[in-house]
């Protein structure tokens, strides 16, 4: 089976940050993401998703050079003050040719 | 020794005694909890249901009844707001963006306290206006604005202005209230009816699950304390006093009976807990949570719904 | 004029309402939304009690009484996805595979839409047939299985036509109203006494609850009627119209009342979007979701419980 | 001849054919099935309602009236998980480990089969006393301390006894019934009078949907049956048989009604399914799960609501 | 700690099909998977799903060859009309053996 | 964007061993933890867990030595008896010394 490698990009973040952030990486060119519900704890203990519901656990298939947009614009934007993790993997997509 | 009395009353009523249940099980780690789509739904219940019955109930209620409350209700939402962000910033020196997140807290409203608020007086023989669910629709968002204006005025910020804005007005609470509001005033006694037995039977019962869930959240906000400092819990439990006393000497000027006095005072006195963080945590980013959620869940709240109450109902008969 | 009173009272009624402001929720970007499994837990609540109700009226209820309304309601379920398949093949010019997708919606029924139009009827003073609710069960499966037969009876297809039939027969909404038909029609009034606070005094709150949920479902869908083009948008007035219409005809002359009748209209004329869209799915993943879903729920529900329901029962009315 | 109308009474009684119907639904391999948070929310629904109507009752009640079966009771709590062991050992050859990790479930008590136990008798006529909630909290805890002792005396264990015993002691189930126990004691009926509709109006409803998820959850664990062998299945009928025996006859010496005895009896001879494997799972990983959850779910259980309940009934009233 | 490489295989479909991928990845030839509740979007917009609840995320750990057949069988049965995307990783296993 | 290449350590188990689970993995050194709900199925069918909800699902970005301690606590003391997995894979982290 023919597969193209990609990057997944998974981002933990505050719930509250959701529509934002789906909206910032479809701009940056994501062309899906699968979302699950997560709850965790890192670096900051209190945010105010506890109200919001659980954070957003945010999964993409990207091309490199688009999971680089990613990281730059929430390391610009959101690791001050958010609730937030990022990290990339690889990953053999079949019919991969579809999210780039 | 009357007032001992209702105070202990208060104290040993099963919704604040449930509260106390949450509050044991969580410092027990107790696995006991909502499910959060039920606490979920549980809120929509609840700020649906006090929306519809304040919307019927101003469907009978002529203007010139509620238009003084209404206006007052609306200046207090304008002043606690500043009054909360001076006492921090004078008093407390703190910094700007934690003062305006705190302050958007305390000019906000917590409908739960509202709610509690107008049982207590239930319990004891005191009725409230009906229309009282009005004035927390009108108390929830000024505040936020007023407060979150304060920060934006001098110095850019992380944070986006519009967004938070928009996260109040088409928030949750706001849609329950207002949209419930209205849907009770359209549709009146006569079309409220059908549904009333699922909105008002159940009620207090479900306001008593929901109070256990309170506490078991409260606990964790407990805490805070050891980091918030004294200033700040003096702070969530004095301006709120004097917040609530303010609230119920005008609401007294205005017409209020005495209930309708206590409860707007419960009401100004309270920190919101659901309307305002969403909003100060996409605004003011920089400012820390621990500060305003402990402020506003750890020490207010509880204060508010077991010792608060009592007072306001004291002094607005006091004053009467 | 008497007419346009009884359409503006259903508009005006809190039900009604609450959708509304599920769909102006929705478009408003609000986070306002039921959990699901809220969502889930009362389309189970609201299936289960239609089906007790309905069986403990059957058992109420001598054979005689209720065996023409139900022979008449299963040759309408049989009917209706035909006349829908040709309507969209021939005026519609659509496939074969969309035109029987669509039509197994048309031909199944909304429980809540039948619910919607039960209320209706009471508000206005006018009691339908206790024993309805087993019509809503009746008319359920076969029009999917037609409809189904429809398209495989030419051509090989993808879908799986017995994990179809599952799907539907041991799907949840047949098991709660089949189930609740035969374990009311089973315990009878005396046995159904106990439990009947939980099932009643609580119904028609909990229909607003789901309603404020449709809407905002509702108003997801409504992004597809750009897509779907205008034939499906009349056939999504129109032939529910017909259907209506014929159903009151044939239910008037099976001996239903005026209120039976137009309950039975607009248990014909409304589109499944429970286990319709499940069935289709799996029987025909060909088929476009957009369509039958934005017709069913985005054109035929809303227009149902707004101004069809108050239309039936004029002509029901007219028809006496 | 009567018995058998009592019996065929409680068969076709909807809570029972709820049950059932969950368990042909789950057969049938259908998706019904309640959401897990609403499972969780009616699980804390009901044991707070038995917990707060329990307390409100033991308010009214003399000391000197509950004293003897409260201690009765206790030591059915301590009697009946030493000869479940014994039997397991002695008889079924059981392991050490396999057999108090049974014990534990036998010894005690599964809260919906109690209240079951108080519909059923109120169906009938027969009504028991008001505080027999209070016995099952009584009855839940130490046959899971005993029955663990017997586990750790001997030898050295994988789990972890202090875990354990956390988990037990501050598991919702104990936090929910004591919790509420305490707090409908303290509150009285005048508290509980305003949340009352919510606890009593729709409990047996609430049970009714609930017990159609056990029925889903019980023909989950009917796949064990095969691998559990005979003697379990045996043990499963007559054992529960036994310890209800001997619970009626100690209830009846106490002094309690028929219908407290049969009360007593089907609590007894109930086992648990929520505490005890819960802690069984921690503090005896090396027990299997199949064998207690298979006794206790899917032969106990089943049997009790069915069969064992009216046999409990009769024979409290051959007693008398 | 001795470990086994194996492939992680993650697919993300409607909810619908939760059965039917669960059965046929069995008979494929893994012995366990783990199921997470997910939402997201893709190229397709509409599914039946939104009434039968979230779409499914199902991983399951299997050897290579399994994995191929797995990505075979959707590929070939559940691409061209269904919301689904399958991607593998590799992913080192303690007690590795146990999952082959 | 520097990256920093980390262990991603995920753990599939009961509900009932969560919190045991996660204060081990604090002591041994993890920094922060992602919590999601998971079902599943492997080789044990049955679990208390069915009335503790569902399975819990938890990543941990480590360095490669708490990793491996990780592994062999979960080795030595909750392979046995209870349902558990666990698999190690490499992940490239945005600000990744937040986490060692
Ligand atoms: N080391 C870690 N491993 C896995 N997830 C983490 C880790 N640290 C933080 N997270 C996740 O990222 C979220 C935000 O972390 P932080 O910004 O550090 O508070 C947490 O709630 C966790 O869900
Ligand atoms: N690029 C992507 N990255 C991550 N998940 C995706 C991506 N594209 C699609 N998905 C997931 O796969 C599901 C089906 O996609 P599709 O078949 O393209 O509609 C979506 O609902 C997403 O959950
Ligand atoms: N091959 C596998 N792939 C993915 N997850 C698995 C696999 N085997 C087991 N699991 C997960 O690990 C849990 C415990 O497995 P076990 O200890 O084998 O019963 C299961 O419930 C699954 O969630
Ligand atoms: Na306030
Ligand atoms: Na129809
Ligand atoms: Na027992």
């Amino acid at each position: 089976m023919k597969t193209t490698t990609l990057k997944l990009v998974t981002i933990v973040t505050e719930r509250i940050l959701e529509e934002r952030v789906l909206r910032k990486i479809t701009e940056i060119g994501a062309r899906g993401y699968t979302l699950t519900k997560a709850t965790g704890k890192g670096s900051r203990g209190v945010r105010a998703s506890e109200w919001e519901g659980p954070d957003t656990r945010i999964e993409t298939l990207v091309s490199s050079d688009v999971a680089d947009g990613i990281i730059e614009y929430i390391s610009d934007n959101l690791f001050e003050h958010y609730a937030v993790i990022v990290y990339v993997q690889e990953a053999h997509v079949v019919r991969g040719d579809k999210y780039i | 020794m009357e007032h001992i009395g209702v105070l202990a009353s208060n104290l040993l009523s099963p919704i604040i005694l449930l509260f106390v249940l949450g509050i044991l099980a969580s410092l027990l780690k107790s696995d006991l909890k909502l499910p959060s789509p039920l606490y979920n739904g549980l809120t929509i219940y609840l700020l649906l249901a006090i929306g519809l019955k304040g919307g019927v109930e101003l469907h009978k209620t002529p203007v010139s009844e509620f238009i003084w409350p209404a206006l007052i209700t609306l200046l207090l939402g304008i002043i606690t707001p500043i009054t909360a962000y001076n006492v921090l910033r004078r008093l407390g020196r703190f910094d700007r963006i934690n003062a305006s997140a705190i302050a958007a807290h305390y000019g906000s409203v917590s409908a739960v306290t509202f709610i509690v608020a107008v049982s207590f007086g239930t319990m004891n023989g005191l009725t409230s206006e009906g229309f009282m669910p009005a004035m927390v629709a009108i108390l929830e968002v000024p505040a936020i604005v007023v407060a979150l204006m304060i920060a934006f005025t001098r110095e850019k910020r992380a944070g986006s202005w519009q967004e938070a804005l928009h996260e109040v007005l088409a928030g949750r609470s706001v849609m329950l209230l207002l949209g419930g509001l209205i849907i009770g005033w359209i549709s009146g006694p006569d079309g409220f009816e059908p549904i009333s037995p699922f909105f008002e039977t159940g009620f207090k019962g479900a306001l008593a699950l929901f109070l256990l869930e309170m506490g078991v959240i409260t606990a964790k906000r407990l805490e805070g304390l050891k980091e918030v400092g004294g200033f700040l819990i003096a702070f969530g439990i004095i301006v709120p006093i004097l917040h609530g006393i303010l609230a119920i000497w005008l609401g007294n000027m205005a017409g209020l009976s005495v209930a309708g006095s206590a409860v707007l005072g419960a009401m100004v006195s309270s920190a919101s807990y659901i309307a305002a963080p969403a909003a100060v945590r996409i605004a003011l980013p920089e400012a820390n949570p621990t500060l305003y959620l402990t402020a506003s869940l750890g020490i207010t709240f509880p204060f508010n719904i077991t010792i608060g109450i009592p007072i306001y109902y004291a002094f607005a008969e006091w004053l009467l």
